[in-house]
């Protein structure tokens, strides 16, 4: 047990993978000599060697185009896409061939592997890197898409998309890949993909958030409860397939909602979480749902990019509006 | 002015063997035993018969849309020849004469093209990739096929299939590039069959050749008479024995022509000559090798009656079985294979399915 | 006047606007000489020579790309790109560029350029030629995504995308290319962008369909008025900037819908639709909202495609959910 | 095997005028009046100390993230000089000095630098592009670029700079190639800096010179020592007229070296040695161009201490502009100009948003 950020996390993820299974690979962009420009994949090329941790040339449909080949041929690839703002260059692969092969082999072929990519805002990084599209993933049926929200569960899910049979993109928050530590036992730890987890219970109000958005959320939680509010806080951390169930049986009990994601909002995935519980929790509704996300602007250069993205005061301004 | 050349230390050569009458070219013969010369004409008949019954069927409105492959059965079958069933076969949408050398069921063939992605199913044992319809985005697979090989101490080689107008692409580019730097076994054959739909050679790029991109990557390249099926057999075989020994992948141009339609939705009267076509006939794949074969007494008149009439009740058969998978297009097939394990969500829009198709 | 199908319709106004400004250009695979795989281009080189029709080679970033910088030097390409299913390796212009050019130059360089693709199933083609991924275009700020219905506004939205001075991605539902025939004015005609339309008035239910999904929605609100309920059917036509408002005073009034898409389920546009409804309609709603859509899973081969499309019959059976 | 060897019909050079001392052939040397050669020098100075002021602010905290052009300066100068205002300029994110040719206000790269959109407006009259972040996605920009030059009658031509890195992306294939075939007036400008981030050169592509890519595409290619303004001169100049002249596009290669950081985020001691950038520093490209001038006459230290003095003023008025600019930041400015009129739902978020800051 030690305490680790999540950038470590990640890496004991990668190394341990790798230590246990032989057909474990990384690729991509400056991940071998250089251990990744977030030093996600440190010190893996000087354990593993060359051959399975690839410094690939600058292209990022070959990085998952290859990764898809070396899937089928029974290794299992972590791609490193340098940040999700460079991935729409490979979602063509994603899309037509990692999402499909499966399927359109009937099962003969398959494509295990992770895609993984820092995303979101909160670095004061150039344009492209404050990026947040996972929508364009999760609405492609045979990908799986994953948002980790702390160093714990970061390791325990990287460890379960790499097991996965079916491919995986893993969005890594990159504003709180050292913003804080948590204990992550030596021993290996998985975490279910697709389930969402109860961060904090409370029978007042239900507050869904995923990636780096789940720390303001906890903040405008206890912002609230110190204020009489009992707020239950989900941490959704799988975005697709979607554990609507735990989301709607929240929201049975407590009849009001906010969803906060720092993605635009329009056609984000707060609207597909909104579908479900109209489906599912429907009657139980007392008040409209509310997200926070941010806004349906290009993500701005750094000097307002606070502006843009969702923070605790506006999560409880959302809360209190569907709270009235 | 007064400069310095770059010595490229490389150069594109061109390669052909057999001629238009069927004359070989002795030296460069490649040693090939009877039945393995035998089966080549045979593969390649078959694939000029079924490419018309497929036609016929299509017209008649049994099979939807599909890329005719005549014109370009030497290029294909020569290229997979010389490899085993455990090298990796990458098609695009037109390799048919490529993958019945592989005895892919022509069955199958047919049910794919009835829109049963059932038929898509490579056969068991031979490590071939489905269809991949979207142009290019196969080639960067095989380098990744190929990768895996090498990594897994195999000597297995990779051959993807593409066309000229892929050359194009984003992607042919990208994975030929990764693959001289990771120096993979993978064999990169381009059908050069001088369109892509209504768009010549000469517009898809300003290159002389298609051979000389090899040079961009620093990797072998080669051009070859494609409708010349021992010249298609000698290029890859060298290329499969390069890679196998570690020498990485080699790009071959295959010079054929498209004798028939892009696909059943296209008309190529709107942009290409009578002539051109006619004048490509007389190159065409099929008819010198059948003279070759017969001028080395390994072939007769009979005997392509025989094969014709066994190629034949072949392909019929293969129609019966195909309609007798058709019967019954159980449409919740459309659940399966998503993902290894349903999740929730999709088992209910399943079950809804059933029930709305229930009348429920 | 003339009665003409869409392709015919979408032809015209391709001619007209080339006639009437010499700025307008088309490029795309097979769009010279073949006239277009659908023939929308149709005469399009006789008329207007090889440099204002552009047979490219087979390369969508480029199309895309190359588009982008006619557009900035003060053209207005019309890209198209074969089939929508193919649209992905252009994505990364299309976000990365096309959308951000005005905001990056803070409006001295402008992308006033439209892409052009057929979309949806309904016409037994091959795999990815029915492809429906709107959303991807829809979620990108600086993007105008539309999708007409029929001949007449086919054009007429066509010259209005032409004529914006932003980007806008023009999804042709492809089933309809050719389905029937409507009269279309000679004279020049257009629709404004970002506005939905009222088919057919209702004061029972609110039925919201686009593209080709508009016709099995007009059958089942026959279906639906031969049982003595009155549907109102609004075409939506333009997904993004979305005519919440539109919508949202049908659902006022009625206080049940139905959204139709063929796009798959998860993450649609039927979910952005019901969430702008539950911000601007909640407290209308006598009935859970409900969505007919393609189901979350890869566009079945065509043997199978039918049993994927909603139909009026699908329709139907939703608008008698939500009018329980 | 006797095969026939396929004339490529072009060769790639190497082209060098200055060597590391300062001397020149006098056979090469372009002709360039006085002011034009000391504009060259004050350029390339400017950008070096602007360099080193943006790494300052930056390790002070009062900038973001930036990629140091220090070595490159002469690559992106000579390559801008030959060129008109009314050329198209498409930079990527390193071109700083060739922005600063382009007279591109030191205080709007300041702003831009630190965080600001407004600061990368390209200067009235210039027909400047933005920089572009992702690697080579500006390459197909230049071809549209110049291709409406020409369709609208206009002999402009348009330069696009890039890395060794970016030609390994499926842009930079697809827009060469497109470039080609309709014969655009496009100068493809890499600069060769040896690294893309931590991946050297040789694992970049298997070629032995970058140059050489131009072979697949048909067009003319040639290599230069990026490191000596007359020589990157020389080559711009010459494919600028090719290019107005109808000859169509040219890929330079400029074999230069990126003396500095990667970006302010990258330490490139983890994957380069000390050594390789010390030989490097030898081979730089201002010494050698100001020793040449000065022998020439036509510099001396007392000019180039005046001129350190007054680049020194320079950039510290556009400090100074740059902070007052920077001082009220009114966030709203992200709802701006994200279509030419916004959309009534993001007026509503832009008013929600105000309302919010407002404390509403
Ligand atoms: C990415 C992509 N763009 C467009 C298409 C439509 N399309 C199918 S085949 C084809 C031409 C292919 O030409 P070529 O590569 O020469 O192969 P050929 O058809 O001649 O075998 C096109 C444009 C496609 N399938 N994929
Ligand atoms: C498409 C894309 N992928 C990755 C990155 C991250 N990145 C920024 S610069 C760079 C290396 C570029 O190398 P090169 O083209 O040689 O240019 P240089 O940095 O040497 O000037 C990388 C990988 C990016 N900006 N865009
Ligand atoms: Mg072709
Ligand atoms: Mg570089």
């Amino acid at each position: 047990m030690a305490k680790l950020t999540m950038a470590k996390a990640l890496n004991l993820a990668l190394a341990q993978e790798m230590e246990r299974d032989k057909s474990v690979y990384v690729m991509g962009e400056d991940v071998g000599r250089d251990g990744g420009v977030f030093r996600i994949t440190e010190g893996l090329i000087d354990r593993f060697g060359e051959v399975r941790v690839m410094d690939t040339p600058l292209a990022e449909s070959a990085i998952v185009g290859v990764g898809i080949g070396m899937a089928v041929a029974g290794l299992k690839p972590i791609c490193e896409i340098q940040f999700s703002g460079f991935s729409y260059m490979g979602i063509d692969q994603l899309e037509s061939h990692a999402a499909r092969m499966r399927w359109r082999s009937r099962g003969r072929w398959s494509v295990p592997m992770v895609v993984r990519a820092p995303y979101g805002g909160g670095v004061r990084a150039l344009e492209h890197h404050s990026e947040s599209k996972e929508v364009f993933y999760a609405h492609t049926p045979g990908l799986k898409m994953v948002i980790p929200s702390g160093p714990r569960n970061a390791r325990a899910l990287l460890v379960s998309a790499i097991r996965d049979p079916d491919p995986v993109v893993f969005f890594e928050p990159k504003a709180i890949y050292r913003a804080f530590r948590e204990e992550v036992p030596d021993e290996e730890e998985t975490l279910p993909l697709g389930k969402a987890r109860i961060v904090r219970e409370g029978g007042d109000i239900t507050l869904v958030a995923y990636g780096a958005m789940l720390r303001p959320t906890l903040e405008a939680a206890e912002q609230l409860a110190g204020d009489g509010i009992d707020p239950e806080v989900i941490d959704l951390l799988t975005i697709s397939p979607m554990d609507d169930e735990t989301i709607a049986a929240s929201v049975r009990k407590n009849g009001r909602v906010v969803i906060v994601h720092e993605a635009q909002r329009s056609f984000g995935a707060g609207a597909e979480i909104f579908a479900r519980l109209n489906e599912k929790a429907f009657w139980y509704l007392e008040a409209p749902m509310e997200r926070v996300t941010g806004y349906d602007v290009i993500v701005p250069f750094f000097a307002r990019e606070k502006a843009y993205l969702p923070d605790a005061e506006r999560i409880v301004h959302a809360a209190r509006r569907a709270l009235q | 002015m007064p400069r310095t050349e770059i010595d490229l230390q490389q150069t594109i050569s061109f390669l052909s063997i057999l001629d238009e009458e069927g004359n070989a070219d002795e030296e460069l013969v490649p040693y090939l035993d009877d039945d393995t010369l035998r089966r080549l004409f045979r593969v390649m008949l078959l694939s000029r018969r079924f490419d018309e019954r497929l036609l016929q069927l299509q017209r008649q409105g049994r099979l939807g849309t599909f890329a005719p492959v005549k014109g370009q059965e030497a290029a294909q079958v020569g290229a997979m020849a010389p490899l085993r069933r455990t090298d990796w076969f990458v098609p695009s949408f037109r390799e048919t004469a490529a993958a019945l050398w592989r005895d892919t069921p022509l069955s199958g063939l047919l049910l794919y093209n009835a829109g049963f992605n059932e038929g898509g199913l490579p056969p068991e044992g031979n490590n071939d990739l489905p269809i991949a319809i979207p142009v290019a985005t196969q080639v960067p697979h095989a380098v990744g096929l190929g990768y895996s090989a090498r990594a897994q101490g195999k000597d297995d080689v990779a051959i993807v299939f593409f066309g000229d107008g892929a050359t194009s692409e984003g992607d042919f580019h990208e994975a030929i590039n990764f693959s001289g730097v990771f120096s993979t076994p993978t064999i990169f054959l381009c059908q050069n069959n001088q369109w892509a739909i209504s768009v010549p050679r000469e517009k898809q790029t300003h290159s002389r050749t298609l051979a000389q991109k090899a040079i961009a990557y620093g990797i072998p390249g080669i051009q070859v008479d494609g409708n010349d099926v021992l010249a298609v057999y000698v290029a890859t075989a060298e290329a499969a024995e390069r890679a196998r020994a570690g020498g990485g992948p080699t790009f071959i141009e295959c010079i054929t022509y498209r004798l028939s339609l892009h696909t059943t939705a296209d008309d190529p009267t709107r942009y290409r000559s009578e002539e051109e076509v006619q004048a490509w006939e007389r190159k065409e794949p099929l008819i010198r090798f059948r003279r070759y074969l017969e001028s080395r007494g390994l072939l007769s008149e009979q005997e392509v009656e025989r094969l014709e009439q066994e190629i034949k009740e072949e392909i019929a058969q293969a129609w019966e079985e195909a309609q007798m998978q058709m019967e019954n297009p159980d449409p919740s097939v459309m659940f399966e294979h998503i993902y290894a394990e349903s999740p929730d969500y999709l088992k209910a829009q399943r079950d809804a399915f059933q029930k709305e198709i229930g009348g429920g």
